[in-house]
């Protein structure tokens, strides 16, 4: 299989999945040449991730990625998702086909879109 | 993982019992060079003499006037650099649509000082023969229009372009490899000078392929050697394989007329099984001039990889119109030369049946892409 | 006609048991196009994977840079044309005895516009370094030399060829149909750029072949179309050949040290036993530098077809070394480019063995070929 | 097969090879592309072959149209040997395919040179 196993299971699977009402925090990856489009939802409770649910459109691996990424980030501070990498994503999803990396940087960008916007929030707030 | 149900016929077929059984003596006993001339060469070489002899009985050609190649992109290769090079310079005429292995050969003579028109084609993936014929110039050299395309189906006016070509004296080429042994091709009624067409996509075998050379075509050959196929195409034939291609060709000589309504009649199943069962997707290609077994739809709001891979995970093989090549997605050139929205185009899926499939593969795809497309769609952030 | 002794190996040989066993799985089963996303296609890629790792394995080079082609006519094409159309003009350096997909295909790049120099051998048919040295020019663009001549057998000095390439920085194309899986070949020790070789020759099916690319080498493709063999070779991959001439490879490498003494021990017998019963008879091609299986050989006032014929009828395959085309004859242009008399090069013979080969075929030829000369010398005019 | 069943039979077992002491006519045929020479020796009695033999260089088709030419005129009367054409030799010889036409030429003009020979002889004797 060109796919991981965990890969596999997040597509047919999908954790999280479906829109949030009034999100602490939301965000968009978008990866143009591919059309590729995530949104993360966060809902916030001390500065910590409790919730989180995206919204994907894009080719098997990208939904994968997107399953893994919010399952990945629940239980994290803030902080640390402004940081988050493509690299993390990829590991979270079992690894990606060199020609399939992009998943990964459309779901750890459009996670740290959701956590800025929810620190902004926060700020403001 | 149990049921395995195959709709990819177009990409390549599985080789017929028979082709095989044809096939086997010819890597043992029949093992030798049909050029020796010795007893082992010309068991080979008989081989190779009625093969051809197969193929042209059900092209209704002369045996001399059939070369064989190593595919259809060599077809291909040969029967545009061939007339291109006995010519040396000039203009040729293709469609937006036709496959890379004329495209992409029309583009390699542009950069060698030859000139190419790419005519458009209409929303159902038809070439105008006007079109052909307000192209034409003094100096074109060749018209090369495909038969039938491979992702949607549509079978060109082949025969109105051949006598626009005819009445010139212009060399015709047609890719015939989606077409041959599917739906009746005629190269004199056509107007045919050079026709295309290749074993694995009708149950023969890879790595085996024929063209079709009128008698009288002016053309070089483009791979340089040894005298073999009166020196048109250089190198040791392949011989197991045109055995195979021979007997391919006659298999579906034979079996074409009854096999074309039966796979018409299971694709209409599929396309009104899923047309009847969600909104917002659509049939590509000419309603009626099209292959019986290919049925190219777009689903709106989904990604075409993500459909080919949750019928994978079913034991469903079909194939995606949108290819994500090493990160960068292309929408199909053809279904956006048809003028599909983009965003239609991302969602195509072609399924395209054959031999093997049966009114119960048909329900299992249906039952298999409706919830599926259904899920997807309810992961996707409404776009428009 | 009861006994049959095959002893053309050189022109091409019956597939390896083996071969065919791995090969008949993927006409059937796995049928799938490689380029498929789905399960049916990665079941194909995965057959093609493997062979070009089997490849790599034995030629000891990195499975990218192994393309599979059509024969080995295709890869010379390939190697000399795809070097020429990235540089687009300069000279080629080749010798006199290539086989004609190189001859040809150089010839075909002087009408381009390309130069080529077509060195000479010496009487065992050995191209001199040194007079590759003295051919090069600050133009030249590619050095293509044969590793072993198919007719006599002749090994070339590639190496010390390959260290002047080298030391200059031009690709160096060594055509090793013949001596793959035969002798040792070594791209590295050798300084070799691009390798040529074919699956019909060691034991794997007709059409299908490979082309050794060191990484870094500039070239262009000569087949356009989709994006196989990572573009350096457009059309629908012959999967069952690839993975039979996988299989042949490997198993020449594993069979090659072994064979090599036990053939050449064979062939020893064969000059021998000919050599001792009859006058006027020579070996041709260099007494050491020669391949294990290959035996040429000229019989004085006697012309090779009518030994080839008479050899077929008693069951033997024999090569004549000067061929009859259509009431033409040409000595063969190898030992012509040897120096041997015309007299001496009419009567031309090669034998070559195979895997198949015992020492009673053997004996067996000697007693036929023996009496059959007398007796077609006691027919012939005093020509002398 | 690629040669007929006679011509074959021909190759196998020559009739009439070798050479003929003192004949009454001697000539030559000869394909200089191919080299092949065929030589062919008349006895001659009351103006009729009563004997023929040939010695020839070639491949196996002109040896075995050698054999049949030479078996074909015994008996024929010199003066329609001087007109023998190719197309006879090959249909003695049982037909022979298109690039091997010229063995049957080669013999028919050895053997019509060796008809105007004898002739020639005849009238100086
Ligand atoms: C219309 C058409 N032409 C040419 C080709 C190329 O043929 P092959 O895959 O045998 O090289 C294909 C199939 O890929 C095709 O569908
Ligand atoms: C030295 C050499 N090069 C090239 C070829 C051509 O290979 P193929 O017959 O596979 O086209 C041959 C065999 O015919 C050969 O002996």
């Amino acid at each position: 299989m060109r796919y991981s196993e965990t890969l596999i299971d997040h597509f047919r699977n999908p954790r999280n999945a479906g829109m949030m009402r009034e999100p602490d925090g939301v965000g968009e990856g978008e990866y143009p040449e591919c059309m590729d489009l995530a949104r993360v939802y966060l809902r916030v409770r001390d500065g910590q991730v409790v919730e989180a649910r995206f919204q994907t459109y894009g080719c098997g691996p990208t939904i994968a990625a997107s399953s893994a990424g919010t399952e990945l980030i629940i239980g994290s501070p803030l902080g640390t998702l402004v940081g988050l990498t493509g690299a993390q994503i990829e590991s979270a999803v079992g690894g990606l086909p060199e020609d399939r990396v992009h998943a990964a940087e459309v779901v750890s960008a459009a996670i740290r879109a959701a956590a800025r916007d929810a620190l902004r929030r926060m700020a403001r707030s | 993982m149990n049921r395995r149900v195959y709709l990819d016929h177009n990409a390549s077929t599985p080789v017929h019992p028979e082709v095989l059984e044809a096939m086997l003596p010819y890597f043992g006993e029949r093992f030798g060079n049909p050029s020796s001339v010795h007893a082992f060469g010309r068991e080979a070489r008989e081989g190779v003499d009625m093969a051809r002899e197969r193929v042209a009985g059900v092209l209704r050609v002369s045996p001399d006037e059939v070369v064989f190649t190593s595919g259809g992109t060599e077809s291909d290769n040969l029967a545009i650099k061939g007339v291109a090079a006995a010519r040396g310079r000039g203009h040729l005429i293709t469609s937006a649509i036709e496959h890379h292995a004329v495209l992409r050969t029309c583009q390699a003579l542009e950069t060698q000082g030859f000139d190419a028109t790419y005519l458009p084609v209409d929303g159902d993936g038809m070439v105008d023969p006007d079109d052909v014929r307000r192209a034409l110039r003094p100096d074109t050299i060749l018209v090369s229009i495909m038969h039938a395309n491979s992702e949607v189906g549509t079978i060109q006016p082949v025969a109105a372009i051949g006598r626009l070509t005819r009445e010139r004296g212009i060399p015709f080429h047609v890719d015939a490899v989606q077409t041959l042994g599917k739906v009746p091709v005629d190269v004199n009624a056509f107007g045919i000078d050079l026709l295309s067409f290749s074993g694995h996509k009708i149950y023969g075998p890879k790595g085996i392929a024929g063209l079709y050379i009128r008698k009288g075509t002016k053309m070089l050959s483009i791979q340089h050697g040894g005298e073999h196929e009166r020196r048109r195409r250089a190198g040791t034939e392949n011989v197991p394989g045109i055995v195979g291609l021979g007997r391919a060709v006659e298999i579906r000589g034979r079996d074409m007329a009854a096999e074309a309504p039966r796979l018409t009649a299971l694709r209409n199943r599929l396309w009104e099984g899923i047309g009847a069962a969600m909104p917002e997707v659509r049939l590509n290609g000419h309603p009626t001039e099209r292959l019986p077994g290919t049925c190219n739809m777009c689903f709106r709001h989904v990604e075409s990889e993500s459909i080919v891979l949750g019928l994978d995970l079913k034991g469903i093989g079909v194939s995606a119109g949108s290819a994500c090549t090493s990160g960068n997605v292309e929408p199909s050139y053809v279904l956006v030369a048809m003028g599909i929205p983009v965003d239609w185009a991302m969602g195509s899926v072609r399924c395209s049946l054959g031999r093997s499939t049966t009114a119960e593969d048909i329900d299992y795809v249906i039952e298999s892409v409706v919830p599926l497309v259904a899920k997807l769609r309810s992961l996707s952030p409404a776009r428009v």
